[in-house]
């Protein structure tokens, strides 16, 4: 337990220490930072409405963290989430045009499984080369993501269009019943739930399950993996199919929430946010939902920023980079702050 | 570092203002400033930076016309995704900010417009799309000039300066709207120099600075003298035709500015219909869901002449505006065959200018293009 | 540069404290100009750190170092450099991809800005002539051979004109051949009077062989020394080990010699780098006997362990337990009861970041009783078991939730221990098992592995304790550059036999 | 005027000239990551830089009129960059590439910000050297218009392949970089050494940054930068960590860009994001036939995280 709130304290001391020198960034533009801190809350957490555009912004973002988080829990380090993200979209296109005149629910559902497996087979492809190849998984996973963006641009302009769309370069659409709308009452596409549910079930399945603890074995340590005859490459097949199976999902999301069609709006930058959420908390599932609501939150409070400082859009990635760069510094207190010293010997 | 203090950057908003010819704007401004109503909040939205010299810029200039209305307040944001958050964006400004007439400017808004208009009857949405069709909501307005009429006008300059007859189109693309600029741009020339070619590039982005020069310089080096660019920011299309000493045509704004010895003219949009809806919105008044015009409705501008242009092309310009003003010259009519050969309108055949519904159908190249529309027939 | 004597180098009454533990206390010794001086003693006996302190990478907590007399407080190694003294470590300090030429320079603290290398070769190539082994200056260090690589780490020091050369256990890495020729060069350094050596150790034959002064070091404390002609041998195991008994052997028992369990036919397997490791290996280990493995690291043994483990793939043979080829997966090998001791327990068989009962339990976390209907691990059984094993294994830690990377180097081996050999033990792989334990672990350990034995375990015990072997053996194999080259059993096994063996048909 | 009908030629020639402007900034980011990469630590931060560099430039010679002064400017917000990277970097259990990516999104952000006042007015530009004036086709002079940074960037691949064998920081950066316990036995500071080259890597990607922004396209926008910074580190590898290879490797992903565009020109139209996305899945080929389960890419310094 006491592991855990050494975790806490140290992460908000690092927000602390971004947030304060954001300020001073603020002050050296002539703008007043307790001002702007509180549009800031107005504008991701102040009012219920507001609450509902964080929300909306923090949905893709637990699914993408999710693609960095559950192969790190394996010692992978995967940025991959952009790319898994856009195979998911074009792929739930493609089983939603295909499998036309489902139930609603089923179809729905079909469309969401689609853009999973196309997600998750995705990230595979960097496991797979990982294990088989000694390929670096950062390394290919970035390469993924331009072959990923590349290949839905192809086919969005070409084979998939939809030429009766005369408003932008965009796919078939999805039957029109397997689109959802928002959860009642909050405003928000279901993407937020599946979101929350898909960090749940990681959590369990990692923390409690033996696939689970078989990836903690690996990810802790490669070489006793092989010593008690763990499946190496199924294990890292399944971690990074898993993540990426996440990020699909999002994109799945995508098409059945927002766009029901594939087109380059998918690629909005949701799978390197991911990256900075999964960091943020730590590649720990829970936190993970906690962490894509903060971004989600300062994201969505940009408008309103930039509508009354007239202030350039770009200040939340400048205060994201800052909060990113202060947590990984923070890592050198782990296991410095006396307090908590004594947790960590054990004595 | 260069200094990032704020006043400077209000500094280049105005200068941006300047820069569109105030003609234009005269003519409009007595009825404009008499009509009172209660004060109202207009909220704008871009997908990109609003000094692009581009679409953005386009409707800044529309953004500035409508503070200067009385008892206005604008409101502007930029680089909004055309995501979910382009819905939470709007929903944010009509709650926090109590707009009550939104610009959503970029083409993709649309379908979120009609998704949250129902839900706002009080908010007026105005789309630069001019995609309303019957059965939409009240509250929206679609409106957008046909530009492929400033780019036929474009052409006739393109025709007689061309020394080797071959011009260049470059579109971001592969849409209706950017084909039917590239048949008026090619329309236009061949008019004046019937063996004219246009080599037609699409480079996928809708901005994309890498391309767009790489775009100008491959077809410069195949012998093309005049070229347009038809991306978000044609900044780069403008600056690098000019380097490589050719001329040029601008696209959204005015760009002359940027090449001095080589620009000819451009099509620029005039939103200045935004205004007369705020006003009929703030006071009540009636307004169209769709309004789709030409120079008929002074809609599109054309950018004043490059020093280049003698006096002679000037006229025969000049004139070719006045017959679409006065509807008596069509862009499309018979005989007219596409780039591969197919007769697409028969002799005596005749387009209106305005028949929106041809126009969203088009999917063909003209004779005389090089390239392909890449869509299926 | 004409070479100057090498000063003398005393160390009076130095003290240095680590946490808990007191590494040296009250230490003096001296190293005449141009001797050849041991340093003896036990494992954690204080060598390394006294020579860390005279180096300058730890400042003595009380005592002086006097060098030709005048008192020098050493603050870092530069320091040390400066004065002559140069070390050459257990681990290599060379750069890979460097060449030999390349990792002599880099070492020089008044490099110029820009290299002349044709200079530079020039003053290297003088340098080797002068030297008694010879190495070409353009292959890169990867390429080297463990015995090359201990040459070119003396080589750099002599070249930056150390005087005093620390040898800190030069020969762990070397075959007896190698480590021979490596202090045989030094020893006709020494005796020309132009360098000091030191060398430290724990084997009496190399003190014997080549040096002339010795000091020995006890639990921190100097044990004694003088001039090794007037000591002999059993002085200096009194010396070194002081009154203890020699451990007791363990007694041998069990129903002797079953059927084969383990068999290797023609097996090969390549190293890190590429390299043939294990060549054409072919053995086997039958029920109730241990077998035992000798040779000198780096001959290939790792590797064997490895591919045994499952950490390397064979190139080519086959491997056979209890009859039926062994792919090494999970199931094969809890069917057919094969564990494994690999030599540094942390590294290569715990996880640092999880507890002492979900490293216990990595057997068997994915069966019954740890693993529930839907694949749910019950962390409650795990925790219990461990209780038990910490209890019957002795284990001193602070409760089966503590990281296990919190426990000492015993318990961590006495954890381990417990995971494999609480089960029904059909063959044990074990590697180097008590390497830098404490006395009392080292017999504690070697006491179960008997009793596995005795049991009906087949043990295959690979290490480089020759002493280890002896007493545990029943049938002893050399290995040398990957293949078997001798068998003794346990009567005839002789160590001087076996040692001539480990180091025959070395590679020059 | 003389314009020939060039067709397939022209595509040669367009993409050859197109390699030539285009590969610059991928030399400049590949040879500031070497050096980055050679002292054992990967920077994926280069998109950021690139991006502060092009800003920088181009706000500089706006403001001062000198573009030579803007990649002054470039240069040193690449070098401030650098340091950053290495500073969070240089703490205990720091994962180097995610302080890469924190810069990344922290360097865009910080651009794009102070970039705003830059994106309207009109720079001055950097000169060309007019190395076609053998010629009299216009197409074969346009394509010989070379910024002298390609070949300083050239020169400068040369001066550090001579550098790291050849000189005292050259070697230390190698030793760093290979076996950092070595180093520090030999008396070398690790971390400082480290810092200095990733500074300098910054520098590089300053400078690519400038040249996006300042000669070609040669002018500041938000979609200037189109991943090249984060390429870099797939071209390192691509050019095994020698400088000398940078070059030949940047001419291929500059040559792959222009290809498109020149492609449509002669009517082969449709395949526009496909050639360019060639470089990438020519790297990703590449990896895969060089990499090995058991050894490390030849030539990969032992420090790298990405190898271990």
């Amino acid at each position: 337990m006491r592991a855990r709130a050494e975790t806490a304290l140290i992460t908000a001391g690092a927000l602390a220490l971004a947030f304060a020198l954001f300020g001073l960034f603020l002050l050296a533009n002539r703008l007043n930072p307790l001002e702007v801190y509180a549009v800031l809350w107005l504008g991701g957490f102040g009012t219920s409405f507001s609450l509902q555009a964080t929300l909306t912004q923090a949905a893709p973002l637990m699914l993408t963290a999710l693609c960095v988080a559950i192969p790190a829990r394996a010692g992978l380090l995967v940025i991959g989430g952009e790319g898994a993200l856009v195979a998911g979209g074009v792929c739930a296109v493609l089983a939603g045009v295909a499998a036309a005149g489902l139930p609603a629910a089923v179809g729905t559902a079909l469309v969401c499984a689609a853009g999973a497996a196309a997600g998750g087979a995705w990230i595979a492809m960097a496991g797979a080369l990982k294990h088989r190849r000694g390929v670096n998984e950062t390394i290919s996973t970035l390469l993924l993501n331009y072959i990923a963006i590349a290949l839905l641009n192809h086919l969005v302009s070409g084979p998939i269009r939809d030429h009766t769309v005369s408003l932008k370069v965009t796919s078939w659409s999805i039957p029109q019943p397997y689109m959802v709308d928002a959860i009642p009452g909050v405003g928000v596409h279901w993407g937020l739930a599946l979101g929350v549910l898909a960090c749940l079930a990681a959590y369990v399945l990692l923390r409690y399950s033996v696939p689970g603890f078989a990836i903690a074995v690996l990810g802790g340590n490669a070489r006793a993996a092989q010593l008690v005859g763990l499946p190496i490459g199924r294990l890292t097949l399944l971690a990074c199919a898993l993540g990426g199976a996440a990020a699909g999902l999002a994109g799945a999301v995508e098409i059945v929430a927002v766009h029901g069609a594939a087109s380059s709006s998918l690629v909005v930058g949701f799978g390197y946010a991911g990256i900075l959420v999964a960091f943020l908390a730590r590649q720990n599932p829970l936190a993970i939902v906690f962490f894509a609501f903060l971004v989600g939150g300062i994201s969505a409070s940009g408008g309103l920023m930039q509508r009354r400082f007239d202030m350039p859009d770009a200040a939340t990635q400048v205060l994201q980079g800052m909060i990113f760069l202060c947590v990984l510094g923070s890592n050198a207190l782990y296991g410095r702050v006396r307090m908590f010293r004594v947790a960590r010997a054990g004595a | 570092m260069a200094g990032s203090s704020f006043d400077s950057r209000r500094r280049f908003l105005n200068e941006a203002g300047r820069i569109v010819s105030a003609a234009g704007l005269a003519a409009a401004w007595p009825t404009l400033v008499r009509a009172q109503g209660k004060p109202i909040t207009v909220g704008f939205l871009y997908t990109g930076v609003r000094q692009d010299y581009g679409w953005n810029q386009a409707h800044t200039v529309a953004a500035r016309q409508i503070s200067r209305l009385s008892g206005v307040k604008v409101l502007e944001q930029e680089n909004v995704p055309e995501t979910a958050e382009a819905e939470k964006v709007m929903e944010s400004m009509i709650r926090l900010d109590g707009a009550r007439v939104l610009f959503p400017t970029s083409f993709g808004y649309w379908p979120f417009i009609l998704k949250i208009a129902r839900r706002y009857p009080e908010v007026l949405f105005v789309h630069a799309g001019g995609l309303w069709k019957e059965g939409d909501p009240a509250n929206t307005i679609g409106y957008r000039g046909y530009m492929e009429e400033p780019h036929y006008l474009c052409g006739i300059a393109a025709g007689r300066m061309s020394k080797t007859g071959k011009i260049g189109f470059i579109g971001a693309k592969p849409l209706y709207f950017i084909f039917n600029n590239c048949n008026g741009f090619i329309l236009g020339a061949r008019s004046v120099n019937p063996k004219a070619t246009c080599q037609v590039v699409i480079t996928g982005d809708w901005n994309n600075p890498v391309k767009e020069a790489e775009a100008v310089n491959s077809m410069v080096d195949q012998g093309v003298d005049v070229i347009v660019g038809n991306c978000d920011s044609p900044k780069v299309v403008i600056e690098t035709a000019e380097r490589r000493g050719v001329y040029s045509c601008g696209y959204h704004t005015d760009l002359s500015a940027l090449a001095p010895k080589g620009f000819l003219s451009g099509a620029e949009w005039n939103w200045g219909k935004g205004a007369e809806f705020v006003r009929a919105w703030q006071t009540k008044g009636s307004y169209p869901n769709l309004l789709r015009g030409g120079f008929k409705r002074d809609m599109v501008k054309l950018s004043p002449f490059g020093r280049a242009v003698p006096e002679a092309v000037r006229a025969e310009v000049l004139k070719a505006r006045q017959a679409f003003a006065d509807d008596t010259l069509a862009l499309y009519q018979g005989p007219l065959r596409d780039n591969e050969g197919n007769m697409v309108l028969k002799a005596g055949q005749r387009i209106d200018n305005e028949d929106n519904k041809y126009k969203l159908g088009v999917k063909f190249l003209v004779e005389g293009a090089i390239g392909k529309t890449g869509l299926a027939r | 540069m004409t070479p100057r004597p090498p000063p003398l180098i005393e160390a009076i009454a130095l003290s240095k404290r680590f946490g808990a533990v007191q590494a040296l206390d009250g230490v003096s010794v001296r190293f005449e100009p141009g001797s050849f001086h041991a340093l003896l003693g036990e494992n954690g006996a204080g060598k390394s750190t006294l020579v860390k302190c005279l180096m300058g990478f730890h400042a003595a907590d009380s005592g002086t170092v006097r060098i030709d007399g005048k008192v020098h407080a050493i603050a870092d190694p530069k320091a040390a450099h400066a004065l002559g003294l140069g070390m050459v470590y257990q681990h290599f300090t060379l750069v890979p991809s460097m060449t030999v030429a390349e990792n002599l320079v880099l070492a020089r603290p008044d490099l110029p800005q820009v290299i002349d290398w044709r200079a530079e070769r020039k003053g290297i190539d003088a340098f080797l002539a002068r030297m008694p082994f010879a190495l070409d200056p353009e292959a890169p260090a990867v390429a080297l051979a463990a015995g090359e690589k201990q040459k070119l780490e003396i080589l750099k020091q002599l070249y930056l004109g150390a005087r005093v050369l620390i040898l800190d256990e030069p020969t762990s890495v070397l075959t007896p051949q190698e480590a021979d020729e490596v202090l045989g060069h030094a020893r006709k350094l020494a005796d020309a009077g132009a360098l000091t050596v030191v060398l430290i150790t724990h084997k009496f034959r190399e003190v014997r062989a080549y040096a002339r002064e010795v000091s020995v070091l006890r639990g921190g404390r100097n044990a004694g020394g003088g001039s090794v002609a007037a000591l002999d041998s059993e002085a200096l195991v009194r010396m070194t080990f002081g009154e203890r008994p020699m451990p007791a052997a363990a007694q041998r028992g069990g129903e002797g010699i079953g059927e084969r369990c383990l068999e290797l036919r023609g097996l090969n397997a390549l190293n890190d780098r590429g390299a043939a490791a294990v060549r054409d290996l072919t053995l086997h280990v039958a029920r109730g006997e241990i077998v035992g493995v000798a040779g000198v690291s780096g001959n290939g043994q790792r590797e064997l362990v490895e591919t045994l483990a499952g950490q390397r793939e064979p190139e080519s043979g086959e491997i056979a337990v209890a009859g039926l080829p062994y792919g090494r997966t999970r199931a094969e090998m809890r069917a057919r009861g094969v564990f494994l001791l690999a030599e540094e327990p942390l590294a290569s068989s715990c996880v640092r970041s999880m507890s002492v009962a979900e490293n216990l339990a990595l057997r068997d976390f994915d069966h019954a009783p740890f693993a529930r209907a839907g694949g749910r691990v019950d962390f409650r059984a795990i925790e219990e078991r461990a209780r038990s094993l910490i209890e019957a294994f002795g284990i001193r830690c602070a409760g089966p939730h503590a990281r296990i990377d919190t426990l000492s180097g015993g318990n961590v081996q006495r954890a381990v221990l417990a995971r494999e050999l609480s089960g029904s033990v059909q063959l044990l792989v074990a590697q180097n098992p008590c390497l830098g334990l404490d006395f009392a672990a080292t017999r504690e350990i070697r006491g179960r592995i008997l009793e596995a034995r005795n049991r009906g375990a087949a043990v295959l015990l690979v290490s480089e304790d020759l002493d280890e072997l002896l007493e545990l053996a029943d049938r002893i194999l050399v290995m040398l550059e990957g293949r078997i080259v001798f068998e003794t059993d346990r009567a005839g096994a002789a160590a001087e036999a076996i040692g001539r063996h480990m180091t025959e048909g070395s590679r020059r | 005027m003389t314009g020939t009908e060039l067709g397939w030629w022209g595509v040669a020639l367009a993409v050859a000239g197109g390699a030539i402007r285009v590969s610059t900034p991928y030399l400049f980011v590949s040879l500031g990551e070497t050096l980055t990469e050679k002292s054992g630590r990967v920077n994926l931060g280069l998109e950021g830089t690139l991006l502060m560099g092009a800003m920088s430039g181009y706000g500089a010679s706006y403001l001062t009129g000198s573009p030579w002064l803007g990649v002054l400017a470039a240069a040193a917000s690449g070098a401030l960059l650098g340091l950053l990277h290495a500073a969070v970097s240089n703490l205990p259990r720091v994962n180097d590439i995610a302080v890469g990516i924190a810069l990344f999104i922290f360097g865009t952000g910080l651009a794009f910000f102070l970039g705003k006042p830059f994106v309207q007015p009109q720079a001055p530009r950097l000169p060309t050297l007019a190395l076609g004036g053998f010629s009299d086709v216009p197409a074969i002079r346009a394509a010989l218009e070379v910024s002298p940074l390609f070949f300083i960037g050239i020169a400068l691949a040369f001066v550090m392949h001579w550098a790291l064998p050849n000189t005292r920081w050259g070697l230390i950066v190698r030793a760093v970089g290979d076996n950092a316990e070595a180093a520090r036995t030999a008396g070398y500071p690790v971390n400082l050494t480290r810092t200095l080259a990733t500074a300098l890597g910054g520098v590089f990607a300053g400078v690519a940054g400038a040249f996006l922004s300042l000669s070609y396209p040669g002018t500041w926008a938000e979609g200037l930068s189109s991943g090249q910074g984060l390429m870099a580190v797939a071209l390192v590898i691509f050019a095994r960590w020698n400088p000398v290879h940078c070059v030949w490797v940047s001419l291929l992903f500059g040559g792959a860009s222009a290809l498109g565009p020149a492609l449509q020109t002669v009517g082969v139209t449709g395949y526009y994001y496909l050639t360019g996305a060639a470089p990438y899945v020519l790297t990703l080929a590449l990896l895969i036939a060089s990499s090995s389960r058991r050894h490390r890419l030849a030539g990969a310094p032992g420090e790298l995280s990405i190898n271990r």
